[in-house]
């Protein structure tokens, strides 16, 4: 190991933050890059599953709630682009990548949004699998990612929230609300288990990662963290987790449960889930139909700057 | 005054701003560029949380037991009330943009005279609104100036929006005599004096844009205030209102 | 044979030709050509009539008061059994084409096996829409044929568009636990040969076409028979039902 | 008068068709090739009204109705673009005038369909003020243009009487049902009567085309039967014509009626109806789009007739 390398590395075990303008190896920025876009592109491609039922929100409270919480989601992408930019890398070539499809974004937005109970399944399963995933990041090596994680879980923890008291609202409603919240849970439960990741086992990368504090728990940890959160407030709703296998574990103290279908996952991933295609050829369509725009007012801009 | 004309003049306000901000959440995350999508839905969030301040003050003055929602939800389109203008399609962005821009000119300049509107009520939701729409306005205008004296094309494309819109900007300024009662009772301001601020702001932005203004007396769609719409608003509220039709009694 | 199930099976056959009807119907008088926009609403007649048959019996065996309209219009998303493709927008025309070649090179073989059906009814009015079908399927692939082999733009956006769907095509042939049922009691037709008559089929129009036909074992989407929709089909259904759902109780 | 116009205008005269391959005066083609393709440009146009209710007719027998008479109304446009083009001008050529907004159609289509009511008013309004319009012209001079007459009164009056079951149902029906039929009529009546163009004072070239019997009564004797048609029938509906002036003359036997505001009729066809751009646009749309799709038509038939 380098001199350099080693300073780094003592620097982060000294829990000292790495700032943008400090030296970092090559295959740490790189790393960095991939990961913060790949949350950045989740975050803009994200609201395309919720802004589906924006325009069919059922109460105007509702409606109003769920088109705050699209926005924050931009605002996330906004900055986290940002932190991104920090390590030498433009917004419009992160863009770039998403668009050609070399970028992923998390593959849970390659589900449809079916009902109006998805809103508060995904504010629930998902923002909850999101913060619980995110919360450690708060504290990894990165100055730039770190801070923009704390604003970003500040904000999380209101849309879980909010999509905990549709679904709450549903799980109380009539029979045909219930049924829709039930449903909604079935469908989403395993996708939102599979954010976390491959198992530990399969997971790559993962010791450099952890090393650098830029991953500071394995994918299994996280997932039963989430599973140990979930199990409970389902109870309260009175809904089933669509999982025979789980159950409690006195001695661990943790829920048990099934087997994830790992198949399914590295379809959705490869391209195969039922709106991948759709997902990016919105948000391509979006950046194509507004060049124009960008053009005009880059024109705009230069003419004046004169 | 009559609550009864308070009530669909409050239907009037309430209407325009739902259906400007249901346009607009159409185009969610389909923005041109990502601080677009931000500010859409930032105007969107605005307009919609207006409509609830009207809806709810119309549905105390009807004393009918209709709240916000039942306002919204549960009438057809030749019960609502919003302009035409409001209710066109999203376009290209620079329909969408000069829609917003006619309508956010009018808009500020109601609320500012609607601050001093005799009616308490009303004169303290147009002072809440009053930054809200002041801000549209400074963007809408912003915009149309950096879009209009950008490249050929977004000129080009701008001027056409511009023309193709401007005959449902007259509905605006046309009282008819709910309107001037209202005038009359001192809660809202007068037509001819808001359409004369409007000219003349939209005028400058114009010039600054190096756009043509169309003709002030050109012939002007109307119909939307008295509930004759264009064949659009059904498809928007066929949308909208789905959930409230499918499940009726249901708390969401 | 279960009644239930021989009343799911039909839900299947009548929310298919409905909701393609439906797509089909939105293209009412902007076709591409004056005989385009004939044979569109042709077919769609055809397929909005063999809709009436099938919910007709539908409501008879399930017997709980449902007529035709109350399974079109008081049914949510979930409760809808079409395949995924016919909820597909219509996109461009290769886009409507493919999905209707697609569908009707199905169709016609499904409506063909069902002639002999066990099921008398249902072969009666297979029998009846036998006409129909065949000529739909003429129609389609002499259109696919012609769009394939005509300009290289043509060519290009119909290949593009036979891909495009491609992956919903599989939904058709994949067989469930219900679909098996009905092949064993004799009233529907085997899967697997359906699809060897429609890879058939299609590859020699395809051939005809110059398109190339893509790989048999590709990876397909599935869903829509259970319920599982893709999000567009919720908007399908807030436009075609909105006036049952706000006027409840209307007859019309 | 020269000989051959002689000889045409007592052909006329003794009630022989006049036939495509036969002689006849400049003036009396190009009056008749606009009058026909004004019609068949209806027809098309008139789809779009219509055709704006078929996705929400409100059960499927009705929408099975509607797409059927959507149908004809394609067919009404074929065959009347055929019988122009016996005159020697080609399909494309009045569909490029239509497009360019040379040609007219008939101005009703450029008032909105706003509730399915309006699905009953334009059948029983707009259809039936049509066939009183177009079954004297099954009787006119030019035989192709007669042919096509017979044909399009015989669909037309079924036309005429599904609107008016429409109607009925809806009179019949709830308050809502009886006051959007009211709506609907008060909304179709006058532009209805407008439908039979000017007053006979106000009206040019009526004097040339009644003597070549291209047009067999006035206009304001066409309307009066309109008027004599309805009113009863509105009557029995239980609705009520939108003219306080309308009364029955029991010496004339007719309905008086009140003055048509000519100003809106001037206004709806110099182009600021309430739909004239949108029906335009989207002909024009519709045609454009397709263009790829006639021109690989096109290229094939090419190809296989070498």
């Amino acid at each position: 190991m380098a001199d350099d390398e080693r300073a780094f590395q003592a620097r982060i075990d000294a829990g000292i933050k790495i700032e943008a303008k400090d030296w970092m190896p090559e295959a740490y920025r790189k790393t960095l890059i991939r990961q913060i876009s790949q949350h950045a592109h989740s975050e803009i491609v994200g609201q395309l599953p919720e802004g589906n039922w924006v325009t069919r929100a059922p109460t105007l409270k509702r409606k109003s709630i769920l088109l705050a919480k699209i926005q924050d989601e931009a605002g996330h992408g906004l900055y986290l682009y940002s932190a991104a930019e920090t390590l030498g890398v433009s917004r419009d070539e992160l863009l770039e990548a998403l668009h050609s499809g070399k970028a992923k974004y998390s593959s849970i937005f390659n589900y449809p949004t079916l009902s109006w109970a998805d809103m508060g399944a995904i504010g629930w399963l998902v923002d909850g699998s999101a913060i619980i995933n995110q919360i450690p990041l708060c504290r990894c090596s990165y100055g730039p990612y770190s801070r923009a994680m704390i604003r970003v879980c500040k904000e999380e923890s209101f849309h879980a929230r909010q999509g905990y008291d549709i679904m709450l609202a549903l799980a109380r409603g009539t029979p045909e609300q219930k049924a829709m919240a039930q449903d909604a849970l079935n469908r989403w439960w395993w996708p939102s288990l599979m954010m976390f990741g491959p198992s530990d086992a399969d997971s790559v990368n993962s010791a450099q990662s952890s090393k650098w504090r830029i991953k500071l728990f394995s994918n299994d940890e996280l997932r039963q963290r989430m599973v140990d959160q979930t199990v409970p407030q389902a109870e309260y709703l009175g809904l089933t987790i669509p999982d025979p296998k789980l159950k409690f574990n006195a001695e661990t103290g943790h829920y048990e449960f099934g087997e994830i279908d790992w198949a399914e996952f590295h379809s959705v991933l490869k391209g195969n889930g039922p709106c991948n295609r759709e997902r990016l050829r919105t948000r391509v369509t979006a950046w194509e139909e507004g060049e124009w725009f960008r053009d005009a007012l880059q024109a705009y801009a230069d003419k004046h700057a004169k | 005054m009559d609550k009864h004309n308070t009530f669909e003049y409050l239907l009037r306000l309430g209407d325009n701003a739902l259906i400007l901000s249901q346009r607009l959440s159409q185009l969610c995350g389909k923005g041109p560029a990502m601080e677009e999508d931000m500010a859409l839905t930032n105007v969107a969030l605005d307009l919609l949380g207006q409509t609830r301040l009207w809806y709810s003050y119309a549905g105390e003055l009807e004393g009918a037991g209709r709240d916000e929602d039942a306002l919204a939800f549960r009438r057809d389109a030749h019960e609502f009330r919003n302009c035409l203008l409001l209710e066109q399609p999203n376009g290209n962005y620079a329909d969408t943009m000069v829609r917003q821009f006619y309508f956010d000119t009018w808009h500020y300049f109601l609320i500012e005279g609607l601050t001093r509107s005799s009616d308490a009520r009303i004169a303290a939701i147009a002072e809440k609104s009053l930054k809200e729409v002041s801000y549209h306005l400074r963007r809408s205008g912003d915009l149309i100036v950096r879009l209009g004296d950008g490249t050929e094309f977004s000129h080009a494309r701008t001027q056409t929006a511009v023309e193709a819109l401007w005959m449902y900007s007259g509905e605006m300024f046309a009282y008819d005599g709910l309107d001037q009662a209202m005038v009359a009772a001192g809660i809202a301001p007068d037509g001819a004096e808001l359409r004369s601020h409007w000219l003349a702001h939209v005028g400058s932005i114009f010039k600054e844009a190096t756009l043509t203004m169309p003709p002030a007396d050109a012939w002007m769609q109307s119909g939307g205030k008295q509930g004759r719409h264009s064949e659009h608003l059904g498809y928007v509220l066929a949308e909208m209102q789905f959930l409230q039709r499918a499940y009726p009694g249901a708390t969401w």
